[in-house]
């Protein structure tokens, strides 16, 4: 942490921003209680919480997306009602939203110009925005081009483009909603560096993480929220790692990752031979055995995500064989390889993985509602309980039952995926960034679920972009390049800088051994 | 945790509280049935009461098919050249039976009916959800195509059904049962059967989740392609089922039969509170959305208070209005 | 074979029950012109709007050296302009049913008169009903043929006591002229006659006069003598004892007259004006075509 | 990171690469181009093209309005019935001004079709967005409402232009400069205007936003209702200068004017690659299926294979074939 700016920051004495009292309800349902906070330029204030503790909830209420039922907000010492986030924006405060939010169609330049395009004379100026484009892109280290349409971009391009919007012009507070979840090493970096740059312009950076070591690295004080109230404010410097998470969660935390199993040797569960997907842009064979946990490592745009949505029949591919429990898929289809046992959890959870505006039940349901209602019929009654269920076993923290999945706060949507694909009872799972968005303590008792699914003879694949999660969690990565799987690690081998050496120098291949 | 105990104890108390915004159209078709008495006494006679529910049979059956296409994602413009296409089908196959099979033709060509509206609407779904083309589009085409055929099956004449059948045939549209004529009946069973599938079974909720979205279902397994051109099947037989009570009213097939239904359709599904974009369907809406619209055309011959031209302008305007009340009502 | 003369005939397209009938006609009339007179290639297109219509005598008069055209106008004066443009190039111009805003650009004229098809129907329901009563009119869609027939309707009736209850669109399609008609009866007690202007409406109408038991209306009446009406009319039906002709077959009619042109028999030029008079049991046979699809 | 440099420099190159999707329409058209000319030869005759790339300027000029609209997430039903209300107007307008203005009516006639125009759009596009109700049913209604309106003032007859007038009038239609078709420039000036519009300017920007994503547009400031009524005017405005064309070639109004239209339109849109959906919008597709439409209707009038009754089908089947080729073209 940068000490002088810290402490410019505990001197500022007057708020850009603060909050009095503020509430929100929705309907009888209280998300958030009498919160009071000030932010102060110069500063990283970091606000952190449990799943559904109602840290997206408050940034929204401070960005003009919402507003609050209860309390006010200042700016600069005098009071402030913002009508609508626009608004916000204009006064300086600019919120990235935890979920993507991009117009699909537009372009990157499009999309971060929308509502404030340059212009000469009549016209647009695209070569201007393009050119501002490109700088903002750099700084925030995303790889993107101006012209790319953002629907064809991988999700953590997306969200380093919504980053980079909202870097565009100056701000006076600039709120993150985990922007890291989805984001690997190298992007994080790039990130924390624009942060230090933000802050050391005298602007207020609030920061939700659940990765608690950026916390302690970034962050000047740190707001703690627990199920929607404010536990309070402290100086970064007072807390680490474990205080923070006993401050959330409010109890003591155990060990994070469970002990490795080591290799496997048993017949393999899932083998892939000759993948060829999107007519050539990835390929690649392997196979995963009963009782590991494969790990699959690479940057933003490697081709992981591409390469399971081929498998599952997703997208255009084509395979030499696949065969899964000793069955083999002549053509793949999400539905032939539930059958055989094998199941995929998507990076997207907005956009592949819920329907946000279904009920908890019909969404946790879909994907097995043959073993759920195995009539024609539907058993509502099993649906319900099944709900209850899954609520209970993987602590999705719900206030009522008939909310839509769209209202869950988005580590407890990323719970409730991970019910609905485990409803199906494979026996192998293929996790795309398993914790996104979720909260240090449910990180571990994910982490134990995946343990002790693979104790049980069966297999798991984890795609990660969080490198302590793929190192610690994983028996053997395999790591991707430019659509190849360039290194294997295994046991001792696996550490971060391989990972990352492998992940990002495809010459020569020394961070593991070299795979055909 | 916050307490697993008021998790457990919302959501029946929910489901119990009115929603007001389903409501809409049934307040609406009140309203308007009110105006209707206020306007004219004879709109309440017990006669023409029945008339208009029976004369919104066809529309009502047939938008309880469209409400699956619709709530699925997609729309099909093509139903009213269907409904004749089906009808001279129907009509020719039963003129031919007559002599094999007497009073039992009826029965035989109900059943081509069934078969052809069913391939009809396959045909609707294959290029759809096969071809990836927009069912707006795919539907316009073969409207051209089931209307072409009708005019050619009729040389641009009619298709008038055999008159030894047209007295055993009359009573599916004119006859009743306990004083319900046989069309209602009809819609009751079309509705109870469309409930059911839609909101019973695990078909329709993958109907709704297809609609809701697309990428969402493929991820979970569904076979959205399946699912949406079953619901185009669901639609061609609905159209199948009203064609069966349409013929006996007139006793013919015209190229002129069915004209403009499919606008009438998607009208009634729509004022029903069913979304054009997918994802929801109200079957008792769209029948209410059918109703309304029968209404508003029978108060307006009753009253006298528009010019003969200004008539469609008056629907016209009636439905916005109908649909902004709806709007309010729905934002609570 | 050498054709030396062509022969274009544009009519609308078959979207009802008349229209449906002059498409047969011509069809019919075509296959016999042909098989008459090898010499004479004739070809009919259909246009389903004034638009399409126009288009098509563009694309025809484009694409062929046309000696004839035979044109059933959608409208009289959106098709002027156009057919005047065909005749300029020394195109012989039959037309038929609806003349054109200038009748000096036609050579042969072939008519029906929409006005007499009113006029002579009300003349005769003046008479049945003595001169007083209350009647309802269904009309088709609105056009010029409408408008006539309703014109001259009119103009009879409001010489007598008759009182028109109600004027409203069926489009000339016999699904709504039925509703239509269901909701007339609901509407007034007491209905002397229906005058439906056209018989495709009028078989609505017949089916929601039966179904509703009303013995009030003496009297309805259609038009254009169509194949089910006429057998109504030979059987001596009481309801409906007359038809007014407007026969589709005028259509052929003209083509026989156009096509004689050049078969070098006989120089056709001048209007002829079919009459419209009223088909009865007595006269039914001669307006009867049991394989015309009308 | 990856150097600015190679950045900044890659925009234009990329923009350079020829898409095959977007070339798909103007494919379809090449094609159907060449089998009009296998089957008639007179198909290619500088006499035909130069008649059905005119007559196809309405359809075309319209198509752009509706780029627009559906660009930004609506749908306009009532552009037939509009087109044919505001002729009448126009019409009616221009007579009553020629005894004060002589042949100047027409130009104040035409001032007077603008206006209309845009304010029957602006009407669309106000009930559309400050009623929030879905476009298929607000054009539904309204689309009735300009129907009838016509039909009101035609008495349900015709509404013709004064004699003294179509003389003066007859070249905008009929006319040509150095050889092209009045018509053609001016849907070539539409193309240039609407293309400028939706490309190059902010408001074209945002239309496709509003249609991309509503709720992004929002809180990126877009007043996304404001950008979707001003595509609802400008597309009255187009039927407007549509209008002007259009009267020449028939000299009246009729309530029959412009009907299915609003079909027509539709399909030229989305043949030309625009989505239903929004968020995207093709001008020059828009006119290639615009041509597409009126070349398939040409090519049958000129080949004598089909049976009159068939003409319908066969339209419907090519469209659907050409949007089966357009899928799989874009599909690499
Ligand atoms: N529209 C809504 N209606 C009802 N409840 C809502 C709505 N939106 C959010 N909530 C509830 O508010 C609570 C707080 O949600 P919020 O998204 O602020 O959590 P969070 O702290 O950001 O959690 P996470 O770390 O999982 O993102 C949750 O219990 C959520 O279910
Ligand atoms: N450079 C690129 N330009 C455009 N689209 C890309 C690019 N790289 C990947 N994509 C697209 O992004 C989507 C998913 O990306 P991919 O599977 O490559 O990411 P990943 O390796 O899983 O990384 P992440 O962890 O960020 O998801 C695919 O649709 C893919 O085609
Ligand atoms: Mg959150
Ligand atoms: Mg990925």
């Amino acid at each position: 942490m940068n000490a002088a700016v810290h402490a410019l920051a505990e001197t500022t004495a007057l708020p850009v921003l603060r909050a009095e009292g503020l509430a929100k309800a929705y309907g009888p349902i209280t998300v958030l209680k009498d919160v009071t906070l000030d932010i102060r330029p110069g500063e990283v204030h970091a606000i952190i919480g449990e799943n559904g503790a109602g840290k997206s909830t408050l940034m929204r209420l401070l960005s003009g997306h919402a507003r609050p039922t209860a309390g006010h907000l200042e700016m600069d010492g005098t009071r402030v009602d913002f009508a609508d986030s626009v608004q916000a924006e204009a006064a300086g405060v600019v919120l990235v939203h935890q979920e993507i939010l991009l117009a699909p169609d537009l372009t990157v330049a499009q999309n971060l110009f929308l509502g404030r395009e340059l212009t000469r004379g009549l016209m647009v100026d695209d070569r201007a925005m393009n050119r501002r484009t490109a700088e903002v892109l750099a700084r925030v280290g995303a790889n993107a081009h101006p012209a790319d349409i953002v629907s064809d971009m991988p999700l953590a391009q997306q969200q380093l483009i919504q980053i980079a919007r909202a870097l565009l012009d100056d701000r006076k507070v600039v709120i993150l909603d985990e922007p890291t979840a989805m984001l690997a090493n190298e992007e994080v970096e790039a990130l924390i560096g624009v942060v230090d740059t933000l802050r050391s312009q005298g602007v207020a950076v609030l920061y939700i993480s659940h990765r608690l070591e950026e916390v302690e690295q970034l962050a000047d004080r740190v707001t703690v929220l627990r199920d929607g109230e404010m536990i309070g404010t402290w100086p970064a410097s007072e807390l680490d790692q474990r205080q923070m998470a006993e401050l959330m969660v409010g109890r003591e935390l155990s060990m994070l990752y469970p002990p490795k199993r080591g290799l496997s040797s048993a017949a393999p569960l899932l083998v892939v031979k000759d993948l060829s997907v999107d007519h050539g842009k990835v390929e690649a064979s392997f196979e995963v055995r009963p009782g590991e946990v494969l790990g699959i490592g690479g940057m933003i745009g490697a081709g992981r995500t591409e390469l399971i949505e081929g498998l599952m029949g997703l997208r255009p591919s084509h395979a030499g064989s696949i065969q899964v429990n000793g069955t083999t898929i002549a053509r793949p289809s999400v539905e032939a390889m539930m059958h055989a046992g094998l199941v995929y959890l998507t990076e997207d959870r907005k956009g592949k993985g819920l329907l946000l505006r279904e009920r908890l039940a019909p969404n946790l349901t879909l994907q097995a509602l043959d073993s759920v209602s195995p009539g024609i019929m539907l058993d509502r009654a099993g649906e319900t309980r099944a709900l209850r269920e899954a609520v209970e076993e993987y602590d999705i923290r719900v206030r009522a039952l008939t909310l839509e999945a769209g209202q869950l706060s988005g580590g407890n949507q990323q719970k409730l995926l991970l019910a609905k694909v485990m409803m199906t009872d494979p026996s192998v799972v293929i996790i795309d960034e398993p914790t996104r968005g979720i909260d240090i303590g449910n990180k571990s008792e994910i982490y134990k679920f995946i343990d002790a699914l693979v104790q049980a003879g069966k297999a798991c694949v984890v795609i990660s972009s969080e490198l302590p999660e793929l190192v610690g969690l994983a028996d053997r990565v395999l790591v991707m390049r430019g659509g190849r799987f360039v290194a294997e690690l295994t046991g001792e081998e696996i550490t971060e800088q391989k990972v990352v050496y492998a992940a990002a120098s495809s010459r020569d291949r020394t961070g593991g051994r070299a795979i055909a | 945790m916050s307490s697993t105990a008021d998790i457990t104890a919302a959501p029946e108390k929910r489901r119990q509280g009115i929603r007001w915004g389903e409501l809409a159209p049934f307040i609406a078709l009140a309203v308007i049935v009110i105006l209707g008495a206020l306007i004219n006494s004879n709109f309440l006679s017990a006669n023409n009461l029945l008339n208009v529910v029976t004369r919104s049979a066809f529309i009502a059956i047939i938008a309880v098919g469209a409400t699956f296409v619709i709530a699925s994602g997609g729309l099909d413009l093509s139903v009213g050249s269907m409904m004749a296409f089906v009808t001279g089908i129907m009509i020719m196959s039963m003129n031919a039976m007559v002599p094999a099979l007497g009073n039992w033709a009826i029965l035989a060509g109900a059943g081509v009916a069934l078969v052809v509206g069913s391939l009809c609407g396959l045909l609707n779904g294959v290029i759809v959800t096969v071809g990836k083309i927009e069912p707006f589009i795919v539907t316009l085409g073969t409207m051209g195509i089931f209307r072409a055929f009708i005019t050619f099956l009729s040389d641009g004449g009619s298709i008038p059904i055999d008159r030894s059948l047209r007295e055993a045939y009359r009573p599916v549209y004119f006859g009743d049962f306990l004083g319900i004529p046989y069309p209602v009946l009809m819609t009751i069973v079309v509705i109870a059967v469309g409930s059911f599938l839609l909101y019973r079974t695990k078909y329709g909720r993958r109907v709704t989740a297809a609609g809701s979205s697309d990428d969402v279902a493929r991820f979970s397994g569904v076979h959205v392609g399946r699912v949406r051109t079953m619901a185009f099947v669901i639609q061609g037989f609905c159209v199948a089922v009203a064609a069966i009570c349409y013929v006996p009213r007139l006793g013919a097939a015209t190229p002129t039969t069915g004209q403009l239904w499919e606008l009438q359709v998607i009208t009634a599904v729509v004022i029903g509170g069913t979304l054009l974009r997918g994802g929801k369907g109200r079957i008792l809406g769209s029948v209410a959305g059918a109703l309304i619209l029968e209404v508003i055309a029978n108060v307006m011959v009753l009253s006298d208070m528009v010019s003969e031209y200004l008539v469609a302008a008056v629907q016209g305007a009636i439905i916005i209005i109908a649909m902004l009340a709806h709007r309010f009502t729905n934002a609570r | 074979q050498n054709i030396e003369y062509t022969i274009a005939v544009s009519i609308p397209a078959a979207t009802h029950g008349w229209t449906g009938g002059v498409v047969y006609h011509a069809e019919q009339a075509e296959q016999q012109i042909e098989a008459a007179f090898p010499n004479i290639d004739v070809i009919v297109s259909t246009a389903s709007s004034a638009t399409a219509q126009v288009s098509a005598l563009e694309d025809l008069s484009a694409t062929n050296d046309l000696d004839a055209l035979v044109i059933l106008p959608f409208t009289s004066e959106e098709l002027t302009g156009p057919v005047e443009t065909v005749a300029q190039g020394g195109t012989f111009i039959t037309v038929v049913d609806r003349g054109l805003s200038d009748p000096s650009i036609q050579d042969l004229y072939v008519a029906g008169d929409n006005i007499a098809v009113g006029a002579n129907t009300a003349e005769w329901l003046v008479e049945q009903l003595g001169g007083e009563g209350e009647i309802v009119v269904l009309r088709g869609i609105p056009t010029v043929i409408d408008d006539e027939r309703i014109q001259g309707f009119t103009e009879v009736i409001d010489q007598s006591n008759i009182e028109i209850l109600d004027i409203q669109y069926a489009n000339w399609n016999q699904d709504e002229a039925f509703t239509l008609m269901q909701d007339y009866l609901a509407r007034y007690p007491n209905i002397d006659a229906v005058w439906a202007n056209d018989d495709d409406m009028l078989l609505g109408v017949l089916e929601a006069v039966d179904q509703a038991e009303r013995t009030d209306v003496q009297y309805a009446l259609g038009g254009n003598g169509m194949k089910q009406v006429i057998e109504m009319v030979m059987d001596g039906d009481e309801r409906t004892p007359i038809s007014t002709p407007y026969p589709p077959s005028m259509i052929a009619s003209a083509m026989f007259m156009t096509a004689a042109q050049f078969a070098g028999q006989a120089p056709m030029r001048g209007s002829f004006l079919l009459d419209a008079p009223l088909i009865t049991p007595e006269n039914a046979e001669q307006f009867y075509f049991p394989d015309s699809p009308f």
